[in-house]
C-alpha cells in the first residue's frame, strides 16, 4: 500500500522553523510554515554577522528564505497565527488566523512606492524602535515574501477614515481596506513548534539603567548599529550626541544566570558579544572595548579560538567580574561602572562612551499548543536522551531557542531532528 | 602558598551563613558593598576562603568587623547567596575563635547550652543573694539593708574585673590571629605607633559607633545603637562605679540627677530593645532577617533585665518592700548571665571587636606601609 | 552555429534602486545600438510577475534566442529569470544577466553620469558574453535510495533508526566487535536517572532485528567510488572467529589463559583474549581478540555448540549507496605518562575512568574504590588536554566536560556525603539546558570550585600522597589542596584513524582533525561533498543529547537526498575537446576531485576525461591547460574573453 | 582634457570576492567606479592569459580576487591561483606593467569593506601613474 504522506505544520519563520521546513520539504512531505509576523527570517535576520565566522547574517540567511518562498512543498502562511490545535499524533487539526495585511498579495510586487508616499510613521520593530517605518511597510528590504503589509493600529485610515495614498498610488492596485482575518484550518500529522524567543525586559537588572541612561544599549540593538541596514547605516554613534564612542563595556549575563530574574544561561550571548567587540574594533580601530564576564562560555566548534582571537588580535579587554551598577555622568552621559576585578581583588570604577548589555531570553510557545513547560520555563521533554525533541505532546516537537537557549548551528541540526521525526509520522514507514 | 583544609565550613552554615556555598565567585557583593575600598575584596574573598578551607586566611582578617549588614550584597547576588548573613555568621564564628574559654563556643553551637548556662548563673546569683543577703526589713523599703552595699559592689566588681581580663585576653587573642601578612608570619609594629593609634582610634569608634553611618541608609540603625550603648552604658555607671549612691535605703526621687540619668537609661534600653526585636520579628531590615538564637537571647535578656530594673525602681519608690526586695533579686539573676555570658563570649563583645578590628587594621597597614 | 543571434535587453528599474541612479532610458537606447541586440526594454522590477511576462512574451514575438537582463545581483534572481526564460520557451542557460543595482547604482550614488556609463559597459559585456553562449542542460543522475552510517555509537543508532523508520534500507558498519561507541561505557547520565547502557539500549531496541538495516561489526571501510546518489563503496568484515551459534555460556572465556586490559573499563579490569566486550553489546555474541590469542584451542574444545572459528578470514564486501553519514565519534584526550600526574600513580584516573567507577555495572560494582579504599578527598581538574592548558593540550573547548564532571561529583556527594570535592577549573560552561541549575546545585552541595589559569601540578610524595596545586586565579594565591584521588577531566579528540576514512571519502578536516561541515552554522550535519553527512563528534565535541540530535539530523538531510528519484546538478563542469587534448594529464593533478582521468582512444593517443559526475565545475582544470582544450561549461574562454574586451573601449 | 579614469578589470569568484562586492552594494559602500567585475566560478578559473588580455584590450588595472586560503569553496582552487599569479606578476614587471597594475587579494563574502579598500587605494595608485604605455590592440 502507499499513499501520499500527509502535511506537517511548522510554527516560527525563524532560522530553526527555515531550517525545519527545508528539510521536511526536502524530503517530499508538504509543510506549512507559519510566522506571526509578515516576513519569516526571525531573528537572524536582524544580526549583523554570525560568530565566530563573521558571516553575514543576511547573506547567508536569505537564500534559505527564499528557497522556502519557492519550495513547492511549501506552503507559507506569514502574518497569520496557530489558534486551535486539537487531535493528537498523525491527525492534529489546526486552525490558523490569516491576519489582513489590507495588501492583495496576489497582486502586490513589493515596489516599496506605497511606503515612500505613506504620511504616518511608526517606530521600526526590526531597528528595535532606532528608526522609524511607516505604517504600510515591509519589515526590511529583503522579507519573503516581499510584500506590504498595512498595520492598522498607525494608519491614518484606519484611525481618522481619510488619507487612503497607499491606495492611489499603488501600480497594481494591490491595497484592499476591506480584507477580513481568513481562518485556515488544516489537517496535519505533525506539529513542529519553532517559535524562538524575547529577549527579557532589561529593566529588571535595574542597576544598569537601561531605559534611564541614553548610551546604555541592549546586544540586539547594538547588533542593528552594526548593520549596515540599521538605523545608522552601521555607524556605531550614541544615541545621546550621535558621536562615536572611545570606548564600550560588553556586560554578560543580564537577566540570565540570576535566580531572581532567569536562572538559564543563555547560551550565545558571551560569543555574541566577543562579536560585537571585535566588529566594533572593526568599525572604529581606536575604540577599546571591555567585556565583563563571568565564566565566557566560548564552547562551540571555532569559539574559543575565536575568543583567543579578540583577546590577541584585536586587544579586546576581558574584565572578569558583575559589575554591581552604572551611573551617568549627566553632563557628558558617559556611563560609570563599578566592579570588582576578580582577577587582582580590586574594586574599581571606569568611566564607558557606551555600554552594551547582553541580556538573556525566554522562549516563546504558541498558547493554542498548551505545552507543558519545566521548572526553568522551557518545554517539557518526553526523553531528552532518546528523542531529544520530542515534546510531552507526542507528534509535537520543539526546535531552537523554544527547546532551550541555544547558538544557531545547534538550532539547526534540531531542526533536521525534528524533521525526520515529523516526517516519519507524516510518510510512515511508506516511500 | 597555602595548605587547605578540605573539610565543609558546616559551622558557619549553623551560624547563619545561608546558601553562602552557592557562591560563584562573580564579586558582585563587593562592587555593591558601599564601605569597601579599593583593596578590600569582601564578601567575595571570605566567602571563597571560607569554601576552599583556608581557615587562617579568615582567622587573620578583620574585614568581617567592618561590615554593618545593609544587605545591598544580598539584594544583589545574582545566586541568592545571601553574602551579608555570611558576614554575620562569620562574625559569630570569629567570636568563637577569639574566645579561649569555649564558652562561646558553647554558647553559638548549642541552643540548650546558652540555655543551661543562663539558668545555671542565675542561680549561682540567686543561691549568692540567698545565702549573702542583708536583713529584710518589711515596714519601710530598705534596699541597702536587703542587700549590703559593700557585699553588692565586691560582687559586681569581681564580675566585672573577671568578664574585663576575659575580654581583654580575647581582644589579645584577637591581635595574635589578626597581625599576620600575607603568608601568615606574625608581624610586629613599635610600640609608639601602638599606643599613638589605639587613642585615635579606639576611643573615638568605641563611643561613637561612626562607621555605621558609611553603610547605605543606616542614620536610623546607627542612633538605635546609640540610643541602646548609651542607655546601657549609663545604667552600667549608676550601678557600678555609683552604686553606692544607688543602691540606698533612701526612697526614689525623681528630681535627683541620678534618678534623671536612670530614667534615661531605662527608657533608652526599653525603646532600644523593642525596636530591635520587632525589627526582628517583622524582618525590616536585611541584618534583622536571619536571627541567630543568640541574637534573641541578647535582645530578650537585655529587655528582662530593663523591666526587672523598672519594677524594682516602681516597687521601690511606692514602698512595697517585698516585691522590690524579691524583683531586685530576679534583676540581678538576669542581669548577671547577661553580663557574664553577654560581654565577653557572646554578642556585647562586637562592642570591642569593632573598633579593636580597626585598630588592628591600621597597624596592620603600618607595618605595610614600613615594608614599601 | 549558423543560427542567427537575436538578443533581448531588459533593464530594470528596481523601483528607484536603479533609476535613482543610472539613467535606464539611456542604458537602454545604447543597448539597442549594440551588436544582435534585437529589442531593448525598461521595467520597474522586471522580477516581478509582469516584469518577467515581457521577457516570455518577446521570446516568442522577437524570435529572441538570448535573453539579458540587466537589473540586482545573479545570486538573487538569476533563477527568477532563467526560470522565465525557460518558461518562454528558451534553454534557461542562454540568459546572462549584468549587476547594475549591487555593482552600480548602490555604489556610485553621487556620480549619476559615470553610473551610467558603468552601468551600459556592464551591459555590454552581458551581451558579448551572451552572444557565446550556448545551449546547456543539467546533469541528473538516479539516485540509490539506500544509505551507509559508518560508526555504531549513540549518532550512528539515531540515524539508522530514523533512516530505516522513513523505509531507508542502510548499511551500519563499526569497526569495534560491537555496537555502542562510547555513550555505552557512561554511567549515571546528567539530566536523567538513565546511565549511558539505557541509551544504548533504547537505541538498539529500535535498531536490533530491523529488516531495513545491515549491522556489520568489525567492519572497515577500504574505498569509496562515485558521487552523490551513487556510491560504490568496499568493506572488509574482519573476522570474529566466533559464529552467531554462540549461545552466551561463557565456558570459553572460563577456559582462556589469557588475561589483557579491559578496553571497556579503561584497563581498570581484565578480560580473556576471547570475552563479550560487555553484557548488553551487539551482537551479543563472543569475539576472540586475535592480537593476545595464544591458539592454544581450549576455547574451541570446551564450546558445547561449535561456535568457535579461529581460520575464519576477513572478507570483502561491496555495497552502493546514494548517501554516507559518518558517524566515526571521538576518542577521550589519553595524557601523556607524566602529564597530571597520569599513570605515575593508581590514585590519578580520567573522567571516563570514574565514570566506569561509578557505575553499578563497572569493575568496582558502583563503589568508589581506589587502591583499595575510599577516597575521602577529591580533586576534578578540568580542561585536561582542552583550552591550551598544556603544551600537548588541543585549543578548543571540549564543550561537554563541565557538566560531566559537575554531575559526577553531585553523584559522589550524594553516594558519599563525606567526601570533600574540589573542581579546580578555567571556566565553568555550563551552556545547556538545565546545566546553570545544576552549578548552583553543586555549589549547595558544597563542591568547591577554584579558578587556575595555568595547568594545575600534581604533586605525589614518597608515600604516594597525592596533593593538588594551583595559582587560584580570583585569589591570587598559590593553594594546595591535598588529596586521595585526581580525577582528569580529560577532553574529547578527534578519533585516532579519523584520517583515514576522511582521505577515503574526501572530504575536509579542520586544523585539530575534527571533520569540517560544508557550513559551520547553516549546514553542520553536510560536508563540501555532496551525499556526504557528518553526525555526533566526529565534527566536534558534543554530549550525548547533541550527538543523537546530530545524527537524527543527518538522517535527515540524507533523507532529503534519497527522497528524490534524480540529483540534478548545474551543468558548468568542465568539458574536454578531445581533438586538440595532447593528453599531457595536467589536468589530472589539478582537479581536486579527482574527476578527471586519461582515456586511452588509440593506442598511443590518451586524451582527458571528465567524469560528469564527479566535477564540481571550478575550472581549475581549464585554466591550467596549455592547449586550451579543456573548457569549462559557462565559462568558456571565448565567453571570458568577451567579457573582458567588452569591458574596455568608449561607450 | 578629460580626466583620466582607470579602467580596472576585476575577475571574481562566485563563492567570496564576488558575493563580497555584493554585499559592498547591500551595505552602500562607496568606491570608484570603472571597476568592472567578470565572474568566475573560483578564482583558480583564472587563466593568466585573460589578465594579459584585459592589460593588452587597454585596462590600467586588474585585481584577481578569491576566497581566502583554506577557504577555497573548491577545497584549494585558490592555491593554484596563488601559484599562477605570483608567476604572472613577475611576468608582468617585466612586460613593463607597474606592479601597482595588478593585484591578488583575498576577499571574502563578508569583507565588502576590504574590497572598497583595494579599489580605493589601486584606483588613486593607477590614477597618479597615468594610463598604461604599452601598445594596445584596437587603440584606446
Amino acid at each position: 500500500m502507499s499513499y501520499l504522506p500527509k502535511p506537517v505544520l511548522v510554527i516560527g519563520g525563524g532560522i530553526a522553523g527555515i531550517q525545519a521546513a527545508l528539510d521536511l520539504a526536502d524530503q517530499g512531505i508538504q509543510v506549512y510554515l507559519v510566522e506571526k509576523t509578515p516576513s519569516i527570517g526571525g531573528k537572524m535576520m536582524q544580526l549583523d554577522k554570525t560568530f565566530p565566522t563573521l558571516d553575514c547574517s543576511a547573506c547567508i540567511l536569505t537564500p534559505k528564505m527564499v528557497a522556502v518562498a519557492r519550495h513547492p512543498n511549501i506552503k507559507l502562511l506569514t502574518y497569520s497565527e496557530v489558534i486551535e490545535v486539537t487531535g493528537s499524533a498523525g491527525n492534529f487539526n489546526v486552525k490558523i488566523l490569516k491576519k489582513p495585511r489590507y495588501v492583495d498579495e496576489e497582486k502586490c510586487i513589493g515596489c516599496g512606492i506605497c511606503f515612500n508616499k505613506c504620511p504616518s510613521k511608526v517606530p521600526d520593530e526590526f531597528n528595535l524602535g532606532m528608526s522609524q517605518r511607516r505604517a504600510i511597510y515591509v519589515p526590511f528590504p529583503q522579507a519573503v515574501p516581499l510584500k506590504a503589509t498595512i498595520d492598522k493600529e498607525h494608519c491614518i485610515y484606519f484611525t481618522k477614515q481619510r488619507c487612503r495614498v497607499c491606495e492611489k498610488v499603488c501600480p497594481t492596485k494591490a491595497i484592499n481596506y476591506e480584507q477580513k482575518p481568513e481562518t485556515i484550518e488544516l489537517n496535519v500529522a505533525s506539529i513542529v513548534v519553532a517559535t524562538g524567543y524575547q529577549l527579557i525586559d532589561p529593566t529588571l537588572a535595574a542597576q544598569y539603567g537601561y531605559g534611564k541612561y541614553q548610551n546604555v544599549y541592549i546586544s540586539l540593538e547594538f547588533e542593528r548599529l552594526l548593520s549596515s541596514t540599521g538605523p545608522t547605516g552601521g555607524e556605531i554613534v550614541r544615541r545621546s550626541d550621535n558621536k562615536h564612542p572611545k570606548n564600550i563595556a560588553f556586560i554578560q549575563c543580564v537577566c540570565s544566570r540570576d535566580v531572581k530574574i532567569n536562572p538559564n544561561c543563555s547560551a550565545f550571548c558571551c560569543m555574541a558579544s566577543v562579536k560585537h567587540s571585535i566588529l566594533a574594533k572593526e568599525h572604529l580601530p581606536n575604540v577599546d572595548c571591555t567585556i565583563f564576564y563571568m565564566d565566557l562560555r566560548a564552547f562551540g566548534k571555532g569559539y574559543q579560538e575565536f575568543y583567543n582571537r579578540a583577546m590577541r588580535e584585536f586587544g579586546v579587554k576581558f574584565m572578569r567580574g558583575k559589575p554591581a551598577k552604572i551611573e551617568e555622568e549627566p553632563e557628558t552621559k558617559n556611563l560609570i561602572i563599578t566592579y570588582e576585578d576578580t582577577f587582582t581583588g580590586l574594586k574599581k570604577t571606569m568611566t564607558f562612551d557606551m555600554v552594551v548589555l547582553a541580556v538573556g531570553v525566554k522562549p516563546i510557545y504558541p498558547e493554542a499548543l498548551k505545552l507543558p513547560l519545566s521548572e526553568d520555563g522551557y518545554v517539557q521533554l518526553k526523553n531528552q536522551y532518546l528523542d531529544p525533541v520530542l515534546t510531552m505532546i507526542d507528534g509535537v516537537y520543539t526546535v531552537g531557542v523554544a527547546a532551550g537557549a541555544k547558538d544557531i548551528p545547534d538550532s539547526v541540526v534540531q531542526s533536521g531532528n525534528a524533521a525526520i521525526k515529523a516526517s516519519i509520522l507524516a510518510g510512515g514507514a511508506q516511500k | 602558598m597555602t595548605y587547605l583544609v578540605p573539610q565543609h565550613p558546616l559551622q558557619l552554615v549553623e551560624l547563619g551563613a545561608e546558601r553562602f556555598s552557592r557562591c560563584f565567585n562573580c564579586g558582585n557583593c563587593t562592587a555593591i558593598c558601599p564601605i569597601t575600598k579599593e583593596k578590600a575584596s569582601y564578601p567575595r574573598k571570605l566567602i571563597r576562603y571560607s569554601l576552599l578551607g583556608m581557615e587562617d586566611k579568615i582567622l587573620s582578617s578583620t574585614d568581617p568587623w567592618l561590615c554593618y549588614y545593609c544587605g545591598e550584597c544580598s539584594d544583589q547576588c545574582p545566586r541568592d547567596a545571601n553574602p551579608g548573613s555570611f558576614m554575620m555568621s562569620l562574625r559569630r564564628y570569629l567570636t568563637t575563635k577569639y574566645d579561649w574559654t569555649g564558652f562561646s563556643k558553647l554558647m553559638y553551637y548549642s541552643k540548650k547550652a546558652e540555655v543551661i548556662a543562663i539558668i545555671v548563673v542565675a542561680a549561682i546569683v540567686g543561691s549568692i543573694i540567698y545565702l549573702l543577703h542583708g536583713p529584710i526589713v518589711e515596714t519601710r523599703v530598705e534596699l541597702e539593708t536587703f542587700a549590703p552595699y559593700l557585699t553588692t559592689e565586691i560582687g559586681a566588681l569581681t564580675v566585672l574585673f573577671v568578664l574585663a581580663g576575659i575580654l581583654l585576653s580575647n581582644l589579645y587573642r584577637m591581635y595574635r590571629f589578626v597581625m599576620r601578612d600575607e603568608n601568615g608570619n606574625r608581624i610586629r609594629v613599635p610600640l609608639g605607633f601602638m599606643i599613638r593609634d589605639f587613642i585615635r582610634i579606639v576611643p573615638l569608634h568605641f563611643l561613637t559607633q561612626i562607621k555605621i553611618k558609611e553603610c547605605k541608609d543606616r542614620q536610623k540603625n546607627w542612633i538605635n545603637h546609640l540610643i541602646i550603648f548609651y542607655g546601657y552604658a549609663a545604667s552600667f555607671i549608676l550601678f557600678v562605679p555609683l552604686l553606692k549612691f544607688t543602691q540606698t535605703n533612701d526612697p526614689f526621687l525623681f528630681v535627683n540627677p541620678l534618678s534623671i540619668l536612670g530614667i534615661f537609661s531605662t527608657i533608652a534600653l526599653l525603646y532600644g530593645a523593642s525596636i530591635a526585636i520587632y525589627g526582628r520579628v517583622k524582618k525590616t531590615q536585611p541584618m534583622w532577617k536571619d536571627s541567630h538564637s543568640t541574637d534573641w537571647m541578647f535582645l530578650i535578656l537585655l529587655l528582662l533585665t530593663t523591666i526587672t530594673g523598672i519594677l524594682t525602681g516602681i516597687f521601690r519608690t511606692f514602698g512595697f518592700p517585698l516585691p522590690t526586695y524579691i524583683m531586685y533579686s530576679l534583676h540581678l539573676m538576669i542581669a548577671a548571665p547577661f553580663l557574664i555570658l553577654e560581654v565577653p563570649f557572646a554578642k556585647w563583645s562586637h562592642l570591642a571587636y569593632r573598633p579593636f578590628a580597626l585598630y588592628f587594621e591600621s597597624l596592620k597597614e603600618r607595618y605595610l606601609a614600613s615594608k614599601r | 552555429m549558423s543560427e542567427e543571434l537575436r538578443i533581448g535587453v531588459y533593464v530594470c528599474h528596481c523601483g528607484t534602486n536603479i533609476a535613482g541612479v543610472v539613467n535606464v532610458k539611456d542604458v537602454v537606447e545604447y543597448a539597442k545600438t549594440l551588436p544582435n541586440v534585437v529589442v531593448a526594454k525598461e521595467y520597474v522590477f522586471m522580477c516581478s510577475a509582469p516584469g518577467q511576462q515581457i521577457i516570455k512574451e518577446d521570446i516568442k514575438n522577437f524570435k529572441l534566442n538570448r535573453v539579458v537582463v540587466a537589473a540586482c545581483s545573479p545570486s538573487l534572481h538569476e533563477p527568477t529569470f532563467r526560470t522565465a526564460t525557460a518558461e518562454g520557451g528558451l534553454n534557461p542557460y542562454l540568459f546572462e544577466m549584468a549587476n547594475i543595482r549591487e555593482h552600480c547604482s548602490w555604489v556610485h550614488p553621487d556620480e549619476k553620469e559615470v553610473a551610467t556609463t558603468k552601468a551600459k559597459l556592464l551591459v555590454k559585456m552581458a551581451v558579448a558574453k551572451a552572444s557565446l553562449l550556448e545551449p546547456l542542460s543539467e546533469i541528473k543522475f538516479k539516485v540509490n535510495n539506500t544509505a551507509l552510517i559508518i560508526g555504531g555509537g549513540v549518532s550512528g543508532l539515531a540515524a539508522a533508526r530514523d533512516l530505516a523508520a522513513r523505509g531507508i534500507k542502510t548499511y551500519l558498519i563499526d569497526r569495534s566487535p560491537t555496537l555502542g561507541g562510547r555513550a555505552a561505557r557512561l554511567g549515571k547520565l546528567t539530566y536523567t536517572e538513565m546511565k549511558g547502557i539505557d541509551v544504548f539500549k533504547g537505541l538498539i531496541r529500535d535498531v536490533a532485528g530491523n529488516r531495513l538495516i545491515d549491522v556489520y561489526t568489525n567492519t572497515e571501510l577500504v574505498s569509496v567510488d562515485g558521487s552523490v546518489g551513487n556510491f560504490k563503496v568496499k568493506l572488509v568484515k574482519n573476522p570474529r572467529y566466533v559464529d552467531a551459534k554462540c549461545n552466551l555460556c561463557g565456558e570459553c572465556a572460563k577456559v582462556c589463559p589469557v588475561e589483557v586490559p579491559d578496553e571497556f573499563e579503561f584497563g581498570m579490569s581484565k578480560r580473556k583474549a576471547i570475552y563479550l566486550p560487555f553484557k548488553d553489546a551487539y551482537p551479543r555474541i563472543y569475539v576472540i581478540d586475535m592480537k593476545s590469542c595464544t591458539r592454544c584451542l581450549e576455547c574451541v574444545k570446551v564450546c558445547p555448540v561449535g561456535a568457535i572459528n579461529l581460520n575464519e578470514k576477513p572478507s570483502e564486501l561491496t555495497i552502493n549507496v546514494g548517501g554516507i553519514i559518518v558517524a566515526a565519534g571521538y576518542d577521550p584526550y589519553e595524557p601523556k605518562t607524566g602529564e597530571y600526574g597520569y599513570k605515575l600513580s593508581n590514585k590519578v584516573i580520567t573522567l571516563f575512568q570514574l565514570e566506569r567507577l561509578l557505575d553499578s555495572e563497572g569493575p568496582t560494582k558502583g563503589e568508589l574504590i581506589v587502591n583499595g579504599v575510599k577516597p575521602k578527598n577529591i580533586v576534578f581538574v578540568m580542561c585536561v588536554g582542552s583550552l591550551s592548558t598544556t603544551p600537548d593540550a588541543y585549543p578548543y573547548c571540549s564543550r561537554m566536560c563541565c557538566s560531566s564532571t559537575i554531575k559526577n561529583a553531585l553523584v559522589l556527594r550524594e553516594k558519599y556525603p563525606d567526601t570533600n570535592i574540589y573542581i579546580a577549573y578555567k571556566d565553568v560552561r555550563t551552556y545547556g539546558r538545565g546545566d546553570e541549575q545544576l552549578y548552583m546545585k553543586a555549589g549547595e552541595n558544597f563542591v568547591r570550585f577554584a579558578k587556575f589559569k595555568d595547568a594545575p601540578k600534581i604533586n605525589i610524595d614518597q608515600k604516594g600522597n597525592l596533593s593538588v596545586t594551583l595559582f587560584e586565579e580570583t585569589l591570587q594565591e598559590e593553594i594546595t589542596i591535598p588529596t586521595d584521588l585526581v580525577v582528569l577531566v580529560v577532553g574529547m579528540t578527534p578519533p585516532r584513524d579519523i584520517d583515514k576514512v576522511r582521505t577515503t571519502i574526501k572530504i575536509g578536516c579542520g586544523p585539530e582533525g575534527f571533520l569540517r561541515e560544508a557550513h559551520l552554522k547553516l549546514r553542520p550535519v553536510e560536508t563540501a561533498t555532496d551525499g556526504v553527512y557528518l553526525a555526533g563528534a566526529v565534527t566536534g565535541p558534543k554530549n550525548i543529547i547533541e550527538s543523537i540530535a546530530s545524527g537524527s539530523a543527518a538522517a535527515s538531510r540524507t533523507l532529503a537526498l534519497l527522497s528524490k528519484e534524480e540529483v540534478a546538478v548545474e551543468p558548468l563542469i568542465a568539458v574536454v575537446n578531445e581533438d586538440i587534448c595532447s593528453g599531457c594529464a595536467i589536468c589530472v593533478a589539478m582537479c581536486p576531485y579527482g574527476a578527471i582521468s586519461l582515456k586511452i582512444i588509440d593506442k598511443n593517443i590518451r586524451v582527458a576525461k571528465v567524469d560528469s559526475a564527479l566535477c564540481k565545475g571550478c575550472g581549475t582544470c581549464a585554466a591550467a591547460c596549455p592547449s586550451g582544450a579543456m573548457q569549462q561549461y559557462g565559462f568558456k574562454d571565448a565567453q571570458i574573453k568577451a567579457q573582458v574586451i567588452a569591458a574596455m573601449g568608449e561607450v | 582634457m578629460k580626466e583620466f579614469r582607470p579602467r580596472i578589470v576585476v575577475f571574481a569568484c562566485n563563492w567570496c570576492t564576488y558575493a563580497a562586492l555584493d554585499l559592498a552594494g547591500t551595505s552602500r559602500m562607496k568606491y570608484p567606479t570603472n571597476f568592472l567585475v567578470v565572474k568566475e566560478m573560483c578564482s583558480g578559473r583564472v587563466d593568466p592569459q585573460y589578465v594579459l588580455e584585459a592589460f593588452r584590450r587597454g585596462a590600467d588595472g586588474v585585481i584577481v580576487a578569491g576566497c581566502h586560503p583554506g577557504d577555497c569553496h573548491y577545497i584549494e582552487g585558490n592555491y593554484k591561483t596563488l601559484r599562477r599569479m605570483t608567476l604572472l606578476k613577475k611576468l608582468l614587471e617585466e612586460f613593463g606593467i607597474e606592479k601597482e597594475r595588478f593585484r591578488l587579494e583575498w576577499i571574502s563574502a563578508s569583507e565588502a569593506d576590504r574590497f572598497v579598500e583595494v579599489a580605493n587605494e589601486m584606483y588613486e595608485k593607477i590614477k597618479n601613474l597615468g594610463p598604461l604605455k604599452i601598445e594596445i590592440e584596437g587603440g584606446r
